[in-house]
């Protein structure tokens, strides 16, 4: 249970942390400071396991859907991993304290300190790879908020973008790599992949695999050539730097290296991939950290180098060479942690990190100085610190690297080469900072020393550079030995920790970087100069530019598709269904079934030339707007016939009475509207739009022409057959809409009632000025409502309604119902709008065409519901035969009671509908007067 | 026959018709009985979640009719899960409605229910024609909400939406036609048992009608080259209108599973898998698309908008690819996807509101009042969306990682999700770096204060990720479970055997 | 079906056609708007209330039920065709169409 | 017969679809209700062509298939209601952008922005 | 002989339908169109009942009356459009 | 209350009658019934929307002047078809028709008894309903209509109506 509690105990921390923001930033240093303790308690018991190497495991069942296990393990690499993260972690709290101003979001500040040290500890301490790559990710995420902690410094949060940016994207890319292995091994449970490393090498998609895990442990290691973030993530606060930097954040894809490398390493990809990348990354850090001016920026660059000595290490394939590997780890996250909080004390202290203005604080602070320079000298690898022991064994190690030809001076000379940089840059941090001359220009002056307990972790952390020089197999001998038999899989080489070796290769390379390093210091300035003479990149500024030209790429690339053009999008619409169907079409071609071709009467023949003529014309004269309502009007009655025609006669009445309310909407709406189009389009443009047509029309044509030749068998036999004993009614569309499919009908109504709401609604506050004239120049009529017509209308809504009620009762038995009944009635109530206004008409109706609507859907689900009380499903119906006197034997069914609320629905929609479009006339001054609909 | 099968369209339909007749009522009364509503359709999708959970096939024969004749729902789990997720998100996009963007429309209420109820036939249905009605109902009230509000902005959008979807219904009928012109049938199980003995030149019909069918769909789900109406109409629409439109395109998205599964199936004979081949690359170019409009969007609304076709795009790979585990995975991303993208729409609006002028674009701007607070609930929001962990979206993204064998698709597949993560999480990075960091002086004159409801909306939705990753386990198991019943389309075509009530009608 | 009944039913409905064909001949080729108006307001009434009279004896003598709907659509077509035809008239007036040449009086404006 | 109406449905597709691809928003419902004519004839015939195949039980000896027709009849009144949605959407369109384009006013929504981007910085 | 003379008729008036789709497309103004429209109207209330005739069922006469109430409100509102501008004012 | 329960307008009600009897396809108790139901309950929602009662005066004399119309229509019909089909233009005229009937239904009615005999077309009506516009298809001289008019129509109906 001990492991997920470490890793769980800092993000409550994190939740807690902040209720102690109150109490000052003591407290909540304090706060902060227990998971960290605790963790390091729970830890401790477990040493004598891991120090006769063995491994603790906590496993619990999560996701098995997933492969994602809650699965914890602790072994000598990743209790390595944990102290370093545990304890630097807890300085770094510490030192914090002192750093942050009273006035700062302290709360926030330990809250994501934690949650960032929880999900490094997670990182560290899962078995299974993909709980890992969750920790991993979550660090990107969380490093991404601490270093943008200064969220108005614009270059904290440029910095914490491009962190994000490339660490983020590393990390997909190890997923990725992960999910490979994880398809390889058929678990992502770290014991069977350390277990499987033959199988994954052997795999044929290991070099994809591997080049992906590589990829996420390069980004987030800083590797060239994704090294760039690192050094720009220093606008962080100092202890954000100091932590990210030197033990945990960039040791993430280190560790990520060595927790694989028995899975894959050891093949020669892994050796050309890991040690060219590694010492690409060793030189071109250390050469770049000589001529940083800013003192994170020269420890930034410095801990790029050093990442890459370590990358290169562990590249190497040798196992000396790993375990040199683990102990530069610890060595560099003690000096680099201490080096980063000293320069943090100086530029608390100064106001400043430009070394050409700190000079010779020695004056002012020489506790801190002696510090800062024990830690540079551990850097530089100066016997008797710990720096020295690693960098010798990398010496050596460089020698034993077999490459072929010439390549094979290439690893020493380059070893060589960056630690002479190493001791130049070191030498630059002692010398610029603390001598040199006076300070120039401070911010602050005269610097002093720092709060008595800020350098208390310096100070740890330095101690333990120069016991771990001195002593280095009492001090860290075990823990090495832990975390490189982990590494390696328990197969540890011969290798011995004493301060000196004899006189050796390594330790000649040793003296010449240490002199060459001091000469080419102090010849630093033709260094300069010649530096000088490169243009220096701004990685920020490039990524920057980068991500503004992909944003000003992809704006443009947007606007250019999704380029607001309906005329477009409809276009791609007609094509697609064109694409779509354009195989089996072709595969069709004009194909007449079995069934063959009926001879054509020649009326019908006529009418369907109307029909085709209208429809023509329609498109052609589109132009002349009412023109083409006309033509419109023609194609509606000429389909209605072909409906009568062809044996629809409920069809035939739907279409004519739709058609007409169409007609009269589409009139009120071309009142507001120019009654031309004008010539828009090019003519290229319109032939295209006219193949396109006839292409649809065509594809139209072979499909119907295929479909209507070829027999087929329907359900319809069944409602043919059951329409009147199971229904009730001999009209059988009708009892298929309102019994069979009673619940499409439902839906339909619902349609017409959203349709007349929504009109409703959006015409609501919509004014519209209407032009003063037609067309033509002629100003509009005066004579709003002619006698005669007046006089037409009144006897026509009652005969209307009776027609309407004839029309409704017929309908089950029938060509009629509801539907149609409820046009005829809206019609005749339109004739009264047309005749005689909106005003008349309107005090006269005394419903609000609102409740219409709702008492129509009501009626139709009351209709429907009431067999629910007999536990039938819904819209079951019933019928039956009543006989009265005088009146005799009649039909009563529910679904009239259905077919009643479609009635409803239908006048109420189609009115609330025309009557809202006719509101807006200038004419009707109804607005306010009694809100009829 | 279980009536309570009907509930999810009965109880919006009810409390819609109920909003009809309330319209001059006191708008705290609608707000209330609209919210109930909403409510009681959650508890009814609970009922039938747990009702679908044992795997069984429910069927309701509307009218007594004997399927295929007359029309059925037809509850299984993806049904319920479509459903649940629907009235989720519905509840809180109602809620933060009642924090004052249903104002100014007294229909808004009866609207939104009506929506709802389109939504939840379409995902009950067991016939093909009643799917088109559904869709008519769930659009016609979209449009009315998509024109809902004042602002001249969304006109045009909400145009180019109603117009593309009107030729997009009559394609659907095209295409109805001419399935039954061969099948002689609406009915999808009797569909799926007669399509597999179709032969000679009807072949070409059903196959032309089931291509065009999936154009449908895919309009619906808003895929590349159909999506395009999509980002402006949601980034124009109010708040809660847009969040509730996140389960708009998943309508399409369900129809394709259902259909294609279930009526071009393994079990299809020469019209298998119809159309997936072409669905595939079309649904990485989405992906892409997605990203690529993401990453030059200019406010944050359009962003979010983006990331819906983002979605599409990650959603249909996986089940063009057609595997069971992928089809498990893409519905766990959907339901991830549908609510984080819910969430952000509403976060978005938060922020416009505080923003005076600015809106929610990707400007400088004064600072917001309650920075923190939204400044939190987008991070949540957009490391869902991203798919970074440990939210949500990661899961889901990694099912659908781990769902695909090797092969080509698989390195299509994984590299176009990846990258398009890594450019969603710059597009993000840079949107919220933009809002909520870079500010300047001065402050908005009248900022907005932050209600309660819309608060706790907002960051419900957003929260939700979060959920989702606690109950993983058992939501994974749920949609393993889903895709297995929807490669076994056997249990379904037993629901032609069914019994209706009695025959003694 | 008797004799008579049938040569009545001939009768009517060459009439009616007859008719029918007159006034759109009379539609197409007549020189302006309100000559043309004449067509369709008496001929083609006519015309249609004989087919119209001619279906209520065809279906009378078949021996179904008396058809007596025919003669509403016809009364219906008689009251409506003047009013149709007024307002066609104000219309074109309004709009000013042109008169023939040897027309008689003049249009009002309106 | 067949392929008359068949031709018949070419020619009203045809027709429908041009004027979908027209730029003002009246032609658009003009094509759209062609295309539902269109759209309607062809659902109807899906039950094949019959004549005096009334589906009233009684009425005649063979009956049409009904269902279509009920299809048709549904897509009809549901036709109706999104006919009458998008023209009052397009009278909206109207009032709001002063023009009846399709997309509005080209070009005048990146003014705009620019003058409120200015009055958003205020320098 | 009723076939015949039907046959005759129905060729008359699909005859005088075409002339008024001539005149309707002719123009030369709105109200000429209008009005052909307005007898395009007859003439398929006329075309019905001998459809209904033909087919020996009384099925359809509805629609004839329908298409006379529609007709003639349609073309009320195309005449008042011309006239007045808005239909409904 | 007694006032809703009543047949509104009576005539109305008749009319409403006798076509339900003409819709039901032959009379029966049931269609008797409903045709009592719908003669009363039509009226009840609509009289408000026909709010000037018809002045019948004589309403006997009606049948006889509808005979006089369709007699004229089938004769003058011819006419105009001959017309129609001969290679002659046609003659025709606009005449301003000065009203002597006042009541707007009964000028209505000599309107469309104008336009459906033929050869004359009633073109408008003046605001101040003196004047009535005709068109006439072919006539020799205004007086000819107008003397037409006069005695056959409007001669008979100011008797109905006054």
């Amino acid at each position: 249970m001990s492991l997920p509690l470490v890793v769980l105990l800092p993000f409550l921390g994190a939740i807690a942390a902040p209720l102690f923001a109150q109490g000052g930033r003591t407290a909540i240093a304090i706060a902060s400071s227990v998971p960290a303790l605790i963790a390091l308690a729970a830890l401790f018991p477990h040493w004598q396991t891991l120090a006769d190497g063995g491994v603790v495991l906590h496993s619990f069942e999560w996701l098995p859907a997933l492969g994602i296990s809650l699965s914890f393990r602790l072994d000598g690499l990743s209790l390595l991993f944990a102290l370093l993260i545990l304890i630097i972690g807890l300085l770094i709290i510490l030192y914090a304290r002192y750093y942050l101003k009273a006035k700062e979001n302290v709360g926030k500040f330990y809250a994501l300190l934690l949650c960032f040290k929880g999900s490094m500890l997670g990182i560290v301490l899962s078995s299974n790879l993909l709980l890992m790559m969750i920790f991993w990710e979550l660090t990107s995420l969380t490093s991404f908020l601490l270093i943008s902690f200064w969220t108005h410094k614009q270059d904290a949060r440029r910095g914490a973008r491009m962190a994000l940016a490339v660490t983020g994207g590393g990390g997909l890319a190890l997923l990725a790599g992960i999910l490979l292995i994880g398809n390889i091994v058929g678990s992502f449970e770290l014991d069977d992949v350390l277990a499987a490393g033959d199988l994954i090498k052997a795999h044929s998609l290991y070099p994809v695999a591997l080049t992906l895990v590589l990829l996420g442990a390069f980004t987030k290691s800083a590797q060239f050539p994704f090294h760039f973030w690192l050094p720009h993530a220093m606008q962080a606060p100092t202890p954000v730097s100091a932590y990210l930097h030197s033990a945990t954040m960039v040791k993430a894809g280190v560790f990520l290296m060595a927790r694989l490398y028995p899975a894959l390493a050891g093949t020669e990809q892994w050796f050309y991939m890991v040690s060219f990348t590694g010492m690409a990354t060793l030189l071109l850090g250390a050469y770049t950290a000589m001529f940083k001016h800013d003192l994170k920026g020269l420890l930034a660059h410095s801990t790029v180098s050093h990442l890459g000595l370590i990358t290169l290490l562990f590249g190497m394939g040798t196992k000396l060479a790993a375990v040199a590997a683990v102990f530069h780890v610890i060595n560099h996250a003690t000096f680099k942690a201490s080096l980063f909080m000293a320069a943090g004390i100086i530029d608390h202290e100064t106001g400043t990190r430009d070394m050409r203005r700190i000079n010779g604080l020695w004056r002012y602070m020489p506790h801190t100085a002696t510090l800062a320079m024990v830690a540079a000298s551990s850097m530089a690898g100066v016997p008797l610190l710990n720096g020295f022991l690693s960098k010798e064994m990398f010496f050596a190690e460089s020698l034993e690297l077999n490459l072929p030809g010439l390549l094979a001076w290439l690893p020493p000379v380059i070893a060589t080469l960056a630690g002479i940089f190493a001791v130049a840059y070191s030498a630059r941090f002692i010398h610029d900072v603390f001598f040199n001359g006076k300070p120039v220009d401070l911010p602050i002056y005269p610097p002093h020393e720092p709060p008595r307990y800020m350098k208390i972790p310096v100070e740890i952390l330095a101690f333990a550079c120069i016991m771990v020089g001195i002593f280095p197999a009492v001090s860290v001998g075990p823990l090495l030995y832990a975390a490189a038999s982990a590494t390696l899989g328990g197969d540890v080489p011969e290798y011995h920790l004493t301060i000196a070796h004899g006189f050796n290769l390594p330790l000649l390379m040793s003296f010449v970087a240490f002199f060459g390093g001091l000469l080419m210091y102090s010849q630093r300035q033709r260094f300069f100069d010649f530096h000088a003479r490169f243009k220096e990149i701004d990685e920020k500024a490039v990524f920057e530019a980068v991500v503004s030209r992909v944003v000003a790429k992809a704006q443009a690339l947007t606007a250019w598709i999704e380029n607001g053009s309906l005329q477009r999008y409809a276009l791609w619409l007609v094509i697609s269904v064109v694409a779509v169907s354009f195989v089996p079409l072709a595969n069709l071609g004009i194909f007449v079934g079995e069934n063959g071709l009926s001879p054509v009467d020649w009326p019908t023949g006529l009418a369907a030339a109307v029909l085709g003529i209208c429809a023509l014309a329609t498109a052609a004269f589109h132009r002349d707007r009412f023109y083409a309502l006309i033509l419109l009007s023609v194609v509606g009655l000429v389909v209605a016939l072909a409906f009568a025609r062809f044996s629809a006669p409920d069809l035939a009445m739907t279409q004519l009475s739709v058609e007409v309310v169409t007609i009269v909407l589409l009139m009120l709406a071309l009142y507001y509207m120019p009654s031309w189009t004008p010539i828009e389009t090019t003519t290229p443009r319109r032939v295209r739009d006219v193949v396109i047509a006839l292409i649809a029309g065509g594809g139209m044509t072979l499909v119907t022409l295929a479909m209507l030749t070829q027999p087929f068998t329907s359900i319809s036999d069944f409602f043919l057959a059951n329409s009147k004993p199971g229904g009730g009614g001999t009209n059988v569309v009708n009892v298929i809409l309102v019994d069979f499919r009673g619940f499409d009908t439902l839906g339909e109504i619902t349609v017409l009632a959203i349709a007349a709401l929504g009109i409703y609604a959006m015409l609501k506050n919509t004014a519209l000025t209407p032009p003063p004239g037609d067309g033509q120049g002629h100003a509009w009529s005066r004579d709003g409502h002619p006698l005669m017509l007046k006089l037409i209308a009144r006897p026509m809504l009652p005969l209307a309604l009776m027609v309407s009620v004839y029309i409704f009762l017929r309908g089950h038995n029938l060509p009629g119902g509801g539907f149609i009944a409820g046009l005829i009635t809206s019609v005749a109530l339109i004739l009264q709008y047309i005749a005689s206004g909106m005003i008349w008409t309107q005090d006269r109706v005394r419903f609000k065409y609102h409740n219409v609507i709702g008492l129509g859907l009501l009626f139709a689900v009351i209709a429907g519901a009431g067999s629910l009380a007999f536990n039938y499903p819904f819209l079951t119906s019933t019928f039956g035969y009543i006989t009265w006197p005088v009146v005799g034997k009649f039909e009563v069914a529910s679904a009239m009671i259905f077919d009643l609320g479609v009635y409803l629905t239908v006048i109420g929609a189609t009115l609330l509908a025309l009557v809202s479009i006719g509101r807006l006339s200038p004419h009707s001054a109804i607005k306010s007067k009694k809100e009829g609909a | 026959m279980n009536h309570w099968l009907t509930a999810p369209i009965l109880i919006p339909l009810l409390g819609g018709i109920l909003q009809v007749f309330m319209g001059y009522a006191p708008i705290s009364l609608r707000r209330t009985i609209a919210i109930a509503t909403t409510v009681l359709l959650l508890v009814s999708t609970i009922v039938l979640l747990v009702l679908a959970s044992d795997d069984g096939y429910r069927l309701y024969a509307f009218g007594n009719w004997q399927p295929p004749f007359g029309i059925v729902l037809v509850l299984d789990r993806l049904a319920a899960l479509m459903l649940i997720l629907t009235a989720i998100l519905a509840l809180f996009c109602h809620l933060f409605a009642i924090g004052g963007a249903d104002e100014g429309n007294r229909q808004f209420h009866a609207l939104f229910l009506f929506q709802l109820m389109g939504l939840n036939i379409a995902f009950l249905t067991g016939d093909l024609f009643n799917l088109f009605v559904a869709f008519e109902v769930l659009l016609i009230a979209s449009y009315g909400l998509l024109m809902h509000g004042g602002g001249t902005a969304r006109t045009v959008p909400g145009l180019h939406y109603v117009v593309l979807n009107l030729i997009g219904s009559a394609v659907f009928l095209i295409s109805v036609g001419m399935i039954y012109s061969v099948t002689g049938t609406l009915n999808m199980a009797d569909l799926a048992v007669k399509i597999p003995r179709i032969q000679g030149e009807s072949l070409n019909l059903v196959k032309a009608g089931g291509m065009m069918l999936l154009v449908v769909f895919a309009l619906k789900a808003a895929l590349i080259p159909l999506c395009f109406w999509l980002p402006k109409a949601y980034a124009k629409a109010t708040a809660p209108v847009a969040a509730l439109f996140a389960v708009m395109t998943k309508v399409g998205i369900y129809a394709i599973l259902r259909v294609y599964l279930l009526v071009f199936g393994d079990d299809a004979g020469e019209l298998a898998n119809l159309g997936m081949d072409w669905l595939f690359p079309l649904a990485l170019i989405t992906l892409t698309m997605g990203v690529i409009g993401a990453l030059g969007a200019d406010n944050l609304k359009t962003l979010v908008a983006w990331q819906v076709i983002i979605s599409v795009g990650t959603l249909l790979a996986p089940i063009a690819l057609g595997s069971e585990a992928g089809i498990s995975a893409a519905l766990f991303y959907l339901l991830s996807t549908t609510w984080t993208v819910a969430g952000l729409f509403l976060v978005a609006e938060l922020v416009a509101n505080q923003r005076g002028t600015a809106g929610d674009r990707i400007i400088t701007a004064p600072k917001m009042r309650n920075r923190t607070f939204l400044s939190v609930l987008f991070l949540i929001g957009a490391v869902a969306a991203a798919g970074l962990p440990p939210l949500s979206g990661f899961f889901a993204k990694l099912l659908i990682l781990k769902s695909t064998t090797p092969g080509p698709e698989m390195a299509w597949l994984w590299s176009v999700i990846l990258i398009g993560s890594f450019f969603t999480v710059i597009a993000y990075s840079r949107a919220g770096s933009i809002v909520f960091w870079r500010t300047v002086e001065g402050h908005i004159e009248k900022p907005e204060p932050l209600g309660g409801n819309v608060s706790v909306a907002a960051g419900a939705l957003v929260a939700l990720s979060v959920i989702i990753v606690a109950l993983a386990g058992p939501i994974s198991d749920y949609t393993d479970a889903t895709a297995a019943q929807l490669f076994n389309p056997d249990g379904y075509l037993q629901i032609l055997e069914a019994p209706v009530v009695s025959e003694d009608k | 079906m008797s004799q008579l009944a049938e040569y009545t039913i001939c009768f009517l409905l060459l009439l009616g056609g007859a008719f029918t064909l007159v006034g759109a001949i009379g539609l197409a080729r007549l020189p302006d708007f309100f000559t043309r108006l004449h067509g369709p307001t008496k001929a083609t009434t006519l015309g249609v209330g004989a087919i119209m009279l001619s279906s209520v004896i065809y279906f009378s003598s078949q021996g179904e039920s008396i058809g007596i709907s025919e003669i509403l659509i016809t009364v219906f077509l008689f009251m409506t065709a003047p009013v149709s035809a007024n307002i066609l008239a104000k219309a074109a007036m309004h709009i000013g169409v042109k008169t023939a040449e040897n027309t008689e009086g003049q249009p009002w404006e309106q | 017969m067949e392929l008359l109406f068949a031709l018949t449905i070419g020619v009203l597709t045809s027709s429908g679809v041009y004027l979908l691809l027209r730029a003002r928003t009246f032609p658009v419902v003009v094509g759209l209700t062609l295309l539902s004519y269109a759209v309607n004839l062809f659902l109807f015939s899906t039950g094949r062509l019959a004549t005096g195949g009334q589906p009233i039980i009684g009425s005649t000896a063979s009956y049409s298939d009904p269902l279509p027709q009920a299809l048709v009849l549904t897509a009809i009144v549901i036709g109706f209601a999104m006919t009458a949605f998008v023209v009052v959407l397009s009278l909206r369109n109207l009032a709001d952008n002063d023009d009846d384009h399709v997309d509005g006013h080209q070009g005048e929504d990146n003014e705009t922005q620019l003058t409120r981007e200015k009055e958003v910085t205020g320098k | 002989m009723i076939d015949t003379v039907l046959y005759l008729t129905i060729g008359m008036v699909t005859l005088a339908a075409l002339l008024n789709v001539y005149r309707l497309i002719k123009g030369p103004d709105a109200p000429d169109r209008v009005l052909a429209l307005d007898t395009l109207y007859i003439n398929a209330i006329a075309l019905i009942i001998l459809l209904g005739i033909t087919l020996g069922t009384r099925m359809y006469l509805e629609s004839a009356l329908l298409i006379a109430v529609m007709g003639f409100v349609g073309t009320v509102a195309l005449a008042k459009y011309l006239k007045r501008g808005s239909v409904i004012e | 209350m007694l006032d809703r329960l009543s047949f509104p307008q009576p005539w109305l009600s008749l009319i409403l009658f006798l076509t339900w009897q003409l819709l039901s396809e032959g009379v029966s108790g049931g269609s008797v019934v409903m045709g009592i139901v719908l003669a009363w309950a039509i009226p009840q929602i609509t009289h408000g929307f026909w709010p000037e009662r018809p002045a019948f005066i004589s309403p006997w004399r009606m049948p006889a002047y509808l005979l006089r119309v369709i007699k004229d229509i089938i004769v003058a019909s011819f006419q105009v078809a001959k017309l129609i089909l001969s290679p002659r233009q046609p003659r025709p005229v606009f005449v301003c028709y000065p009203l002597e009937l006042e009541h707007p239904l009964a000028i209505s009615i000599l309107a469309s008894t104008i336009s459906l005999t033929p050869g004359t077309v009633s073109a408008d009506i003046s605001d101040d309903n003196k004047l009535l516009l005709v068109h006439a298809l072919d006539a020799a001289s205004d007086e000819e209509v107008i003397d037409a008019i006069r005695t056959r129509y409007e001669k008979p109906l100011l008797e109905m109506f006054q």
